[in-house]
């Protein structure tokens, strides 16, 4: 068994240089693009300003300012080194949108917001879109398949702010059950109980909206591959067996038709703090989504480079997650020995 | 609050029950009143839309959020009121005058200021502040021009100036008086002011990311007449702030709100307010004047006739109406209006025609056609605001039914659109003009000294317009301040502007005031506005406005 | 293709699909000529009425016809969803097929761009490239949602070439000397078909909902009237608030119904590709009504 | 030796939308207990699909429309007749592994992927052993393992950690936990090389003697079955052609299928000759032949053979029983 | 190197010595080594082996599908390059796969499936020429009538008529040689020796050289007319079937005959002790595999020597030979 473990060192290496690299080149990537675009993040701050005193600001000041909030006047190469070494040092720059504030200490204000938010209720549309589909892909053609299997396509297929505005409006203004924007009891004292379950009210509602529309996608996923693997032998031996509905359906046929969510599931959860802008825009949610609309507003290279570099990073720990998780709950991926044929 | 319960509220407790089965604690936490700490009507509350999520109050930063919060912690030394910006008005300095043919501003500080944190406003605190934009050009978020700051007596400072600067006081309106002690040992380039200190009644109370509340001191040089101490101002869109002024959970927004006064007063007059409210900022078409057809004044004209403003204005429904032919806003620069430009550009299609003709014009295919040569009309519009989406295109829209124009309409984003604009490389741009004093008003948008040549980014003049008398109009009102010589350039310019027509004056464009006035009343209105509130005030416009309000009693 | 065209799924998306291509290719003639209204045409005098005879849908906050425009946000949104799809089917196929059948260096290099443009967090990305170069159209957006939008689509068909690439019948026509090239367009890409269109339906209702999401964050193209566009518009003009819900809903739905198209079709070859889905269903409601 | 299981007049048909496909067609069979039954048939000829009615297995859109199963328990069992297609879910739920068990084709598909080896034993030992104690599950495990030589400490495997030949014993013992009367197997030894299958081969016989139970065989491969059963049920195009003992088929086949069959297989030591398999192709299921599926494919064929459907009945010298009108007609000679 | 042969003509195609590793995941797997087969105008070789044996690699090598890793492969007696084969090559060497229904393209008809070697190999000038052609070689597979056949689609033909479809393509570049993996073990056991008999025919008739892999030894001893048995990879003994088949000289070759069906077996005498549940083991793993004789662990004769070389060949007469140290004690004439 050592050249197994050997195998499986070696792959692990593998799986490991490709998350480097692809870390690297997601690294890069975020700052060339911003680089790439033209328009320049002084520009915006200067405009603003110039709208807010209602004249123009003397060019020297312009010429500053741009200086300031780091104007384009570095070699580009120069550049990058800077942004690598700062990388590594956990310094993502100042925000020029919100000069001079640092950029990990916006992300860091803002990530607890999305990842609760957005965590959750990814989480919850999973569980429920997966264990529904389940059931469905069991009993294929029963009255909740073919109502719910026609309805998650429609849901899928409709735009998520189009729900949530219609969501927000009737539910939260209409009738008054949810809180209109925000992530928490603006009042509450955040020490007290009281903020921490305002958080939840005022988080219920772009959590399900979320849930609503999203989790038509996992059912219809797990639907086909349960009904898939129901064709499979080892579900019917696990009937022949005598074992109870309910057991054949989880240990069995569920089980084994979930493998291919999980992949999907983890690059949902990578995908969550791109994926929260709609949310957060329509709910005024203090999460990240909301502060790279911001961001992208108000051409804030470094703030935009920051929450990609995130969320990048988020969607590798993701994966790699999966992957780690795959080897568990999949036997057959830890020794995936060659074969001639 | 002792008011029988309304249907929302009933409508609330209802969704409470239902949900109760779901989520009891949740309901039950935040089911009630909005705070324990401060009851809801003994605040008042001020949209900020200008979202800040973090807690920085650097005054100096260009691009600091703290939105309408700051009006109460920093003040400046001058308060250049907006209905009438040419007498600037004293503020923390207590009294102010020319010299040395407006080449020297001498400044006395106000006596008995004290910061919000207990210690005195000195000479020194105030030299300190203006001299930082001398200092550090990259904090001149302000736009001073004065070259040197000098104390020259106990309780007074001169600034010193290169040039005649009758015409640069506005932006001693938009500096802020900081404490040196405070802003020792810290580098504005990296500090972020949590608790800023400042002279205006404010201090922070508390900061949330959607929520900013503001406590009142005692002790405001300018006096406790506060009908409240507590002013909070939550974050929201402006879409979302609708929602939060129907709540009942937002006293004051500065929101533009198409159909306002179907849809938000019309559901309760006596509670809802809709005021649009000048601003001296208009909506105009402005021209490049070094391309033809627009630098022929028979073509402007004509589209200036053919375009039908109260139809845009009822297009657009939020609340801009027609401009007059000067577009200097009557309640703005009422003094230096001559009244035959008071009325509006009717809509005449058949002097639209003749100018047309008188300009050996012709409409070809939907097209300008004069000499054989033919003239394609490009108008572009900000994408960013839905407004001059709908006044651009209705615009458009006229000019087809009036002349048989084909516009070719294109919206551009803020940026793309400005730099156009700056650079000179468009044909017509729909768009808004706001500008401080009279002087400023044409300056800016005429003046042909040191004009840039198409392709350069200019700061000024951007439609290059190029005009002697302009020039020396402007020139003259620079070093003045006689009343009446200012008086008399202002005539000439206003007859240039409206002759001429380098632009065309389309609409006015308004300050929104958005209230209800179920915790108080005293809002400004159009009618009898003296103050400013909210986002768009200045900061001695804001605490004025907050004096005047009143409890509701209703 | 007949056991397609018997699919109750595979019709009523097509007939769907259909109705929104035929308003893509003849809406502003059926608007002008039929419901002689111009979907460009601002009427300050009918400014958000509710349906009536004269507008069968009612008019927007600037006194256009839903209706009209909703005919003619079809063309915007399909263009986007079209040329997105066309564009992420193409790269898509150029990597995962390349990957997946030459294998080796080629695939090792080809693979890793995949993973790495699966793993960039697509829609952030989108969104920053598209608020930057806005103003530049509709097919800009659209271009910028399909570079981004095809690794996805690249990794299956990787997965799948690969698979049958070692199938007896490529093998089989590569031993009687078939040549790589025509071995990859006559035997792999035509074997991969349901897979490209299932991929390409399913890029062009992610187009359309990726325009609608720029469009609502305000980067799309402000010129052209798409359903996400008239959306954005309505949320602009506070159509929700105003209770004009004959203004913002009939975009939303258009844009569900089209995606639910795609949908059954998927759903539909779905079903006649793998029998199991479909006949399960009708021999358990057989089975059910014998009972 | 007593009856263990009867199929009388089974009927399976796969539902379709417009028609339906009749897989098995009016089969009576009958086992006895301890008996090896071996069911031969070629692709389409309907045995695995007549093995999943008789356990009762039959996914949609297969359905049983006609015929009963009987079940004759053992007095040890409770006693009784159960018919299995009347049989609710939760009565045939007891009676499943207890009774009858299954070895599936295969075994590398008939094991969950994902659960160890001993966990699935140890579902099937809980299910049908109520309170039975961990030790016990392990104990019983290892004795089965053994039973078909596998070492005890195999059960911590995974399926894929074991060879095609180690996974097929193992879901042989597997249907061995409970002592089931009936062993269905569903070519058990295809997936597996011929020493392999020899192995096997050699367990069941010894396993069945040991254990007494009884095994429906089914295989494509009549030349294994013909060492290996005691009884040979051949069936064509869904139905039961002939039946007899295994020496009997090999020795003097009464249906010109079964001779047809026989010498489909070269000889392994026998002196060669030229030989010709069964021309033609099997029949579609989903469009057979009329009258006697096999006509066009027959050398004995006779005029009615398109028209009349010949029943299942003993052949003259009463060596079974086959399904053919020559046995029926047997003075009229054959057409071509 | 010289080869004693009973067929002093060159071999159009020849195995000398070929060696295969592949690697997988780290590991090295030893596929085939050393193995060396001729393939003679009008003759079948047979190479027979369990699954894994090697038998399939060694086609492929035959058909270049892959390079050698040692060793080479001789075309009418010149050694070919490593890299993958030219149209020449082709031209003269076929390979039919095992499964007839995936070795068709399921989406072109019969025509276009015969139609493209014959153009890729410059046959024919024209479509109404392939059709002629094409119709030709239906014919020479015996697929009647032909025309009929062109135009259907892979699906609507049975197993066999599609394995006919794949011949007649391979046949149409005209080769000199025919490898066949498996080619009749898909198929329905009543077709099957028609199949077995037009492989005959294309031998007699046209002269082809083929290897036949298989792993049923009845069908080898009744096609072919040497036979070769490989077991992990080597070769472990060779030569006229019936000498291979009826006095078996290495130990498993004994073991595949002895494991093989044969009906005509007596069922008394097999009652053997083996019924117990011991087990002979199974194929090693290639990674990982024995030193010397592979079959060693399994080998009832094992011997100290086994271990440590593999065996040499050992002629043992009449072209009979075997690696097996039980006969390498200089009986014959060793080489290697």
């Amino acid at each position: 068994m050592s050249s197994g473990t050997r195998r499986r060192a070696i792959a692990f290496a593998r799986r490991l240089r490709f998350y480097v690299i692809a870390a690297w080149s997601a690294v890069t990537l975020n700052f060339l693009i911003p680089r790439l675009m033209p328009g320049d993040p002084a520009q915006a701050v200067v405009q603003q300003l110039e709208v807010k005193n209602g004249q123009n600001l003397p060019p020297q000041t312009v010429e500053a300012i741009r200086k300031l909030l780091g104007g384009v006047h570095e070699n580009i190469a120069v550049q990058y080194w800077h942004y690598l070494g700062n990388l590594f040092t956990g310094n993502l720059g100042i925000s020029t949108g919100n000069f001079p504030t640092r950029v990990t200490t916006l992300i860091g204000t803002a990530l607890p917001w999305t990842m609760l938010l957005m965590g959750v209720s990814t989480v919850l549309a999973f569980l429920i879109g997966t264990g529904i589909g389940a059931l469905c892909g069991w009993r294929p053609g029963t009255r909740t398949d073919s109502v719910l299997s026609p309805l998650s396509t429609f849901l899928a297929a409709v735009p998520y702010f189009w729900v949530a505005l219609f969501a927000l409006w009737l539910f939260a203004f209409r009738l008054g059950w949810f809180p209109l924007a925000g992530g928490h009891d603006p009042d509450a004292d955040p020490s007290s109980p009281r903020y921490w379950l305002s958080v939840l009210h005022y988080g219920l509602l772009p959590a399900l909206t979320i849930v609503f529309s999203s989790c038509g996608g996992w059912l219809l996923g797990m639907r086909n591959m349960t009904l898939t693997t129901t064709g499979e032998d080892f579900v019917l031996l696990a009937r022949a067996k005598g074992l109870s509905n309910t057991r054949v359906l989880f240990r069995y046929a569920a089980r084994n038709a979930m493998l291919p969510q999980l992949t999907g599931f983890a690059l949902a959860l990578g995908a969550i703090i791109a994926g929260s802008v709609l949310t957060e825009t329509v709910f005024t949610y203090p999460g990240v989504g909301s502060l790279l609309k911001q961001a992208i507003d108000n051409r804030d290279y470094p703030l935009m480079q920051g929450i990609l570099l995130f969320t990048t990073l988020a969607v590798l720990v993701a994966n790699f997650l999966a992957d780690s998780v795959y080897v568990l709950v999949d036997p057959r991926t830890r020794a995936q020995g060659g074969d001639a044929s | 609050m002792g008011q029988p319960p309304d249907r929302r509220s009933i409508l609330r407790a209802g969704g409470a029950l239902s949900l109760g089965a779901l989520a009891p604690p949740v309901l039950a936490a935040c089911g009630g009143p909005a705070s324990a700490t401060v009851p809801r009507s003994d605040t008042v509350s001020v949209l900020n839309k200008d979202t800040a999520i973090v807690r920085n109050f650097n005054p100096y930063s260009p691009s600091n959020h703290t939105g309408p919060m700051g009006r109460y912690i920093y003040e400046p030394p001058l308060w250049i009121p907006r209905l009438d910006p040419a007498k600037p008005q004293p503020w923390l300095a207590s009294a102010f005058s020319w010299s040395r043919g407006g080449r020297e501003l001498t400044l006395t500080l106000r006596k008995g200021v004290r910061f919000n944190d207990g210690s005195p406003l000195t000479l020194d605190d105030f030299v300190h502040s203006l001299d930082i934009p001398l200092k550090k050009p990259e904090f001149n978020t302000a736009g001073v021009t004065y070259t040197d700051v000098r104390a020259t007596g106990p309780d007074t400072v001169v600034l010193t100036f290169d040039k005649p600067a009758y015409q640069d006081l506005y932006a001693l309106g938009q500096l802020s008086v900081v404490s040196k002690r405070q802003l020792a040992g810290h580098d504005l380039a990296t500090w972020n002011n949590p608790d800023p200190v400042g002279t205006g009644p404010g201090r922070i109370a508390a900061f949330t990311t959607n929520q900013v509340r503001i406590r009142l001191r005692r002790g405001y040089w300018g006096g406790d007449a506060f009908p409240t101490r507590n002013l909070k101002f939550p974050s929201a869109s402006e879409d979302t702030a609708k929602l939060l002024l129907l709540d009942g959970d937002l006293d004051f927004a500065s929101i533009a709100w198409p159909s306002g006064q179907t849809n938000f007063v019309d559901r309760d007059p006596a509670q809802n307010l809709y005021s649009p409210l000048p601003s001296g900022t208009i909506a105009m078409i402005a021209f490049n004047h070094t391309k033809a057809p627009w630098n022929d004044i028979h073509v402007r004209r004509a589209l200036s006739m053919a375009i039908d403003r109260s139809a845009v204005s009822r297009t657009v429904a939020s609340g801009q109406d027609p401009a007059n032919l000067a577009g200097l806003a009557p309640e703005v620069y009422g003094s230096w209006l001559l009244p035959e430009y008071r009325r509006s550009q009717p809509l005449d299609v058949a002097g639209a025609r003749r100018e047309l003709a008188a300009g050996g014009w012709q409409i070809k295919g939907g097209n300008l056609v004069k000499d054989g040569r033919t003239h394609t009309v490009s108008m572009t519009s900000i994408a960013d605001w839905p407004a001059y989406r709908i006044m651009s295109a209705a615009t458009a829209d006229q000019l087809r039914r009036h002349l048989g124009l084909n516009v070719n309409l294109q919206l551009q984003v803020g940026a793309t659109f400005d730099s156009h604009y700056n650079s000179g490389t468009f044909d017509i741009q729909y768009r808004l003009y706001s500008s401080g004093t009279l002087y400023q008003f044409y300056n800016t948008l005429l003046d042909g000294q040191g004009m840039l040549p198409v392709g350069k980014i200019a700061a000024s003049n951007q439609m290059r317009w190029k005009n002697a008398d302009t020039d020396r109009l402007l020139a003259a009102m620079r070093v003045t301040d006689d009343p009446k010589l200012i008086a008399s350039y202002a005539a000439s310019l206003q007859k240039i502007f409206v002759e001429q027509l380098p632009v065309v004056p389309v609409l006015w464009e308004c300050i929104w005031a958005v209230a209800t006035r179920r915790y108080w009343t005293g809002w400004p209105t159009n009618r009898g506005i003296r103050h400013y509130f909210g986002f768009d005030a200045a900061a001695p416009e804001a605490i004025l406005a907050l004096k005047g309000l009143r409890r509701s009693t209703t | 293709m007949k056991p397609a065209l018997r699919n109750p799924k595979v019709l009523a998306g097509s007939a769907i699909a259909l109705l929104v291509v035929l308003a893509a290719l003849f809406g502003d003639w059926f608007s002008v000529h039929a419901l002689g209204q111009d979907p460009h045409t601002l009427d300050y005098l009918v400014i958000n009425q509710p349906p009536s005879g004269h507008h069968l849908l009612g008019t927007t906050g600037s006194g256009e016809d839903v209706l009209a425009q909703t005919i003619a946000g079809a063309r915007g949104s399909l263009v986007v969803g079209l040329v997105s799809a066309l564009i992420s089917t193409a790269l898509g196929i150029l990597f995962g097929v390349c990957a997946g059948f030459f294998g080796g260096v080629a695939d090792t290099v080809l693979n890793f761009i995949t993973n790495l443009f699966i793993v960039m967090p697509v829609f952030a990305l989108t969104l920053i490239v598209a608020g930057y170069l806005n103003n530049t159209g509709t097919m800009t957006i659209a271009l910028i949602i399909g570079v981004f939008g095809w690794a996805g689509g690249a990794r299956s068909l990787r997965a799948q070439t690969m698979s049958l690439r070692g199938r007896d019948h490529v093998q089989a026509m590569r031993m009687l000397g078939e040549s790589r090239t025509r071995l990859v367009f006559s035997e792999v890409l035509p074997r991969l078909y349901p897979l490209i269109s299932a991929m390409f339906l399913h890029a062009v209702i992610g187009g359309v909902l990726a325009e609608a999401g720029l469009a609502f964050l305000g980067v799309s193209s402000p010129n052209t009237i798409s359903w996400g566009t008239m959306i954005q518009n309505a949320q602009n003009q506070n159509a929700i608030i105003n209770g004009l819900w004959w203004w913002f809903l009939p975009p939303g739905f258009c844009i569900a119904a089209l995606g639910t198209a795609t949908g059954l079709i998927n759903f539909g070859i779905d079903e006649i590709a793998n029998p199991r889905l479909g006949a399960a269903r009708r021999a358990a409601q057989q089975a059910v009504k014998a009972a | 030796m007593s009856v263990l299981l009867e199929a009388q007049g089974l009927c399976v048909d796969y539902l379709g939308g417009e028609r339906s496909v009749r897989a098995c067609a009016e089969v009576d069979l009958t086992l006895r207990r301890g008996e090896i039954l071996g069911i031969a048939g070629e692709s389409g000829s309907g045995k695995s699909t007549l093995i999943t009615a008789l356990t009762q297995l039959q996914r949609p859109p297969a359905a049983i429309t006609a015929g009963r199963i009987l079940l004759h328990r053992d007095d040890a069992d409770g006693g009784g007749t159960v018919d299995l297609t009347a049989a609710d879910e939760k009565r045939l739920r007891a009676l499943r592994w207890r009774e009858m068990s299954i070895v599936l084709q295969s075994a590398m598909d008939a094991l969950n992927p994902v659960m160890r080896l001993s966990a699935q034993f140890a579902d099937v030992l809980r299910e049908h052993r109520r309170g039975i104690t961990k030790e016990a599950v392990a104990a019983r495990t290892a004795e089965l393992l053994g039973m078909v030589g596998i070492p005890a400490e195999r059960s911590g495997a995974y399926p894929h950690e074991m060879s095609g030949g180690m996974r097929q014993r193992a879901t042989i013992a597997l249907a061995l936990a409970c002592d089931p009367a009936l062993v269905v197997m569903d070519e058990p030894t295809t997936a597996v090389d011929v020493v392999m299958q020899r192995q096997i081969m050699k367990q069941i016989l010894g396993l069945r003697r040991r254990l007494g139970f009884a095994v429906v065989f089914v295989t494509h491969d009549l030349s294994l079955l013909l060492e290996l059963a005691d009884r040979i049920a051949i069936m064509y195009a869904g139905r039961i052609v002939e039946i007899g003992a295994a020496r009997a088929i090999h020795d003097a086949p009464q249906h010109p299928y079964t001779r047809g069959l026989r010498d489909s297989f070269p000889p392994l030591h026998a002196p060669l000759s030229v030989l010709h398999g069964i021309p033609g192709t099997p029949p579609d299921p989903a469009d057979p032949p009329p009258g006697c599926a096999f006509h066009p494919r027959c050398d004995r064929r006779l005029d009615a053979c398109d028209r009349r459907l010949p029943r299942l009945g003993p052949v003259a010298d009463g060596r079974g029983l086959a399904a053919c009108l020559l046995h029926e007609h047997p003075e009229e000679a054959p057409v071509s | 190197m010289t080869d004693l042969k009973p067929d002093t003509e060159t071999p159009v195609l020849e195995a000398v010595a070929a060696t295969k590793h592949f690697a997988a995941g780290g590991a090295t797997v030893r596929a085939v080594e050393e193995a060396s087969v001729a393939l003679h105008r009008g003759r079948i070789v047979a190479l027979v082996g369990e699954s894994g044996s090697g038998k399939t690699t060694v086609a492929r090598l035959l058909a270049r599908m892959y390079p050698v890793t040692g060793g080479e492969i001789r075309l009418d007696g010149s050694p070919v390059g490593r890299g993958h084969p030219d149209r020449e090559y082709l031209r003269r060497v076929q390979l039919i796969f095992q499964d007839p229904f995936a070795s068709l393209h399921p989406g072109k008809t019969v025509l276009h499936n015969l139609e493209r070697p014959l153009r890729i190999h410059g046959h024919v000038r024209d479509r109404a020429e392939a059709r002629a052609r094409a119709a030709e070689l239906l014919e020479r597979v015996s697929l009647l009538p032909a025309k009929e056949f062109l135009d259907k689609l892979p699906h609507q033909l049975s197993g066999g008529q599609r394995q006919r479809v794949v011949i007649a393509r391979a046949l149409a570049v005209r080769p000199a040689v025919l490898l066949g993996d498996e080619p009749i073990s898909m198929l329905d056991v009543s077709i099957r020796l028609d199949m077995l008999n037009l492989l005959t025919k294309l031998r007699d008739e046209e002269g082809l050289a083929l290897l036949y892999i298989t792993h049923d030894i009845a069908s080898a001893r009744y096609l072919c007319d040497d036979v070769q048995v490989m077991y992990a990879g080597q070769m472990v003994e060779g030569g006229p079937k019936e000498d291979v088949i009826q006095r078996p000289a290495h130990p498993y070759t004994q073991l595949l005959v002895d494991a093989s069906p044969d009906p005509a077996r007596d069922r008394a005498a097999d009652g053997t002790a083996d019924e117990d549940g011991t087990t002979l083991g199974e194929p090693p793993n290639l990674a990982d595999p024995p030193s010397g004789c592979r079959f060693r662990p399994r080998c009832p004769h094992a011997m100290a020597v086994c271990a440590e070389a593999f065996p040499p060949r050992t002629e043992l007469g009449g072209g009979h030979w075997a690696h097996c140290w039980l006969h390498a004690d200089g009986s014959g004439v060793t080489t290697t």
